[in-house]
């Protein structure tokens, strides 16, 4: 229910904006859901600039502008259990805590880490 | 007390109290008649200055004059509050002649929390558990020999955990 | 990956119980004798017994706070309560302590037990509630109010009791342990966590302000009040809602699921010290 | 039915050393229960501790003192023994009050 609304607003978002808005838009909107603790709830376990009274359980997340690209910080969102079957990092996309259009606004974000 | 011998000394406490308890447990009695306190009107319950939103305001309504920050005053509370519904805050202080102790979180709804008199025989030294809504600095005030003395201390309080 | 599968990968990465595993035979002392060296290991400043007080054996700023806690704990007014309740006879004019080997009292570290009789586990919680429907009485909630009381009481009078959790020669007990085990360390829910996620994997970190406790040690403080509650809460409600946080579907109280997840965990943390009631934010 | 309040009044060189937890809400007003209505505010207003008639402590609180509300304090004078007086009363009027015995 959460999630089909959130979907709703985030199409409804996407297309009432130009290309050329949206990046930086999808940044402030990725920070929103990674800070928000029914959607990303990142701060749980990742210090982040901007966000108060992290957890300490996953790695710092800075520095991440060329270190990973877009498509690996999506399946590292999406199933990090991928890459590393120990990880306890919850599968955002496989077990849909995220939308993709979620997924995709905090991997704008991140790259603006 | 030392980290490792605390807890165990406390046990032992709680053991001595259980006896103590059932003791104190036979000579209590509902009142039926508002408690008789001492007949002076410092007594009357502040209820103006707990209804003040802002430190400033509930100083003023409380007090009414300035504080100054006093290094005599030790305000023990935690970095990080471990939930902010219960977060043990103490004060001791070495000023003399103390009338009162006050504690104040600034970032509450209703900034006053404790106002406490201290009488002529009384240690000025409090310890108390209060509410934190959010981050806060948390400010202890001693009414000493006319002047109103403070220490501020910054406890942070924040979300668990697991999402909503 | 099947469960299996991940349990067997996460158990031998994490160094756990691996060589039991690796055998035909589950070996239930090697997997106690693992899970304890693991945590040993990684938390070398903490004392052995100081698991039992779980995020505050591994926090100092926490800790004063529950020092400060303790001078005048929070779970005085159940474990009164408890005591009051314990005593009071049922209708038939028999009271708990019929239903329990010594009255009742210093037993809390040989629960759970496995029952040869019924073939299943059977915990303290669930003993209380089949000795009030034994004498004709309702049944308790198993999350809080009673059920904490009772269970906080009866912890009280066994504090410092080394826990003594046995594994009878009959193989329906080693799978119960067995399937214990494995529920202990599937992942489920939505955020796919198995319990092995938090308490075995990150004990001493933060999710945000909270400290993780280590699973080590974290039945022995049960019941707790826990400042999140503004209450008390018994084994059941601890599991119940460590499974709801972790956005998967709780079972039942005292379904054979948690029966078997209580008997593995008490089992691995034996010899750990009776320390419930307790206080934990 | 048991007390509210649970003390523990104890000699230690000079001072008796008192500590207090008392069983009460202290709802702040502020929260909602379960059907989404707001909890009416709860709370002790006034905490007095009594030795021979004379007021050794008096606590003015308001919400923000959390439920089963814990203090400690300590004063001068008192013997093994004495008796110390204890008694509250809240927002609704309601009191309650003990008499320990200093140990």
């Amino acid at each position: 229910m959460r999630t089909a609304l959130a979907l709703g607003l985030s199409l409804a978002m996407s297309l009432s904006m130009s290309a050329a808005a949206h990046a930086q838009s999808g940044a402030a909107e990725g920070q929103k859901l990674a800070f928000d603790r029914g959607k990303g709830n990142c701060l749980t376990c990742h210090e982040i600039k901007g966000g108060d009274l992290p957890g300490s359980i996953g790695p710092k997340l800075e520095n991440l502008k060329g270190r990973y690209d877009r498509a690996e910080l999506t399946a590292i969102l999406n199933d990090e259990t991928v890459r590393n079957p120990l990880t306890v990092m919850p599968p955002f996309g496989r077990n849909r805590i995220l939308t993709e259009q979620e997924i995709s606004a905090i991997v704008d974000f991140l790259q603006t880490l | 007390m030392t980290a490792s011998s605390g807890p165990w000394a406390n046990r032992r406490l709680i053991l001595k109290g259980a006896g103590l308890v059932a003791l104190i447990g036979l000579g209590n009695a509902v009142l039926h008649a508002a408690p008789v306190f001492a007949a002076t009107n410092d007594n009357k319950y502040p209820e103006d200055a707990f209804k003040q939103k802002n430190a400033g305001d509930a100083i003023k309504a409380l007090y009414g004059r300035d504080h100054e920050a006093s290094d005599k005053i030790k305000l023990d509370a935690p970095e990080i509050a471990e939930n902010g519904g219960v977060v043990p805050i103490a004060v001791t202080t070495s000023l003399p002649n103390v009338t009162s102790i006050s504690f104040i979180v600034a970032e509450n709804p209703f900034a006053l929390a404790a106002s406490y008199h201290i009488p002529e025989g009384t240690v000025p030294a409090v310890a108390n558990r209060l509410k934190m809504a959010k981050t806060s600095n948390v400010i202890a005030l001693v009414e000493s020999g006319g002047k109103l003395y403070s220490a501020t201390k910054e406890v942070k309080v924040t979300v668990g955990g697991c999402g909503g | 990956m099947s469960a299996l599968r991940a349990l067997l990968v996460a158990a031998t990465a994490l160094g756990l119980g691996a060589t039991a595993m690796a055998e035909d035979k589950p070996n239930p002392p090697a997997d106690a004798k693992a899970f304890q060296d693991y945590f040993v290991k990684k938390f070398p400043k903490v004392a052995f017994d100081d698991f039992v007080n779980g995020p505050y054996s591994m926090n100092a700023d926490m800790r004063r706070q529950w020092e400060e806690k303790e001078q005048f704990p929070p779970y005085e007014f159940a474990l009164e309560a408890g005591k009051e309740m314990f005593a009071k006879p049922f209708k038939n004019g028999k009271t708990y302590a019929d239903c329990f080997p010594n009255g009742g009292i210093g037993i809390r570290q040989n629960y759970p037990y496995f029952d040869d009789k019924e073939g299943k586990v059977v915990t303290l919680e669930l003993a209380l509630n089949r000795c009030r429907e034994a004498n004709g009485e309702q049944p308790y909630s198993y999350v809080k109010d009673e059920m904490a009381s009772l269970t906080a009481y009866m912890a009280y009078t066994s504090r410092g009791k080394r826990f003594d959790i046995r594994i009878p020669d009959d193989p329906r007990a080693l799978e119960a342990y067995e399937k214990g085990k494995e529920y202990f360390y599937t992942r489920r829910g939505q955020l796919n966590f198995s319990c092995a996620s938090c308490h075995v994997q990150s004990p001493g970190e933060r999710i945000r302000a909270e400290i993780l406790a280590p699973a080590l040690g974290i039945l022995n403080a049960m019941p707790i009040y826990r400042s999140e509650w503004s209450g008390m809460g018994t084994i059941s409600r601890r599991i119940v809602t460590c499974n709801s946080q972790t956005r998967a579907v709780p079972l039942e109280p005292q379904s054979d699921e948690y029966r078997n997840l209580e008997y593995y965990l008490s089992y691995v943390s034996n010899g750990l010290p009776v320390s419930g009631p307790g206080a934990r934010p | 039915m048991a007390s509210s309040i649970r003390v523990r009044a104890i000699l230690n060189g000079e001072n008796a050393e008192v500590q207090t937890l008392i069983q009460h809400p202290m709802d702040t007003g502020l929260v909602k229960d379960a059907k989404g209505e707001l909890i009416p505010a709860h709370y002790i207003q006034q905490l007095t501790f009594t030795h021979k008639d004379k007021t050794v402590f008096l606590a003015d609180w308001g919400t923000a003192v959390s439920k089963d509300p814990y203090v400690k304090f300590a004063f001068k004078g008192a013997a093994k023994g004495d008796e110390l007086k204890v008694s509250w009363v809240d927002n609704k009027g309601a009191t309650d009050s003990l008499t320990a015995t200093i140990q």
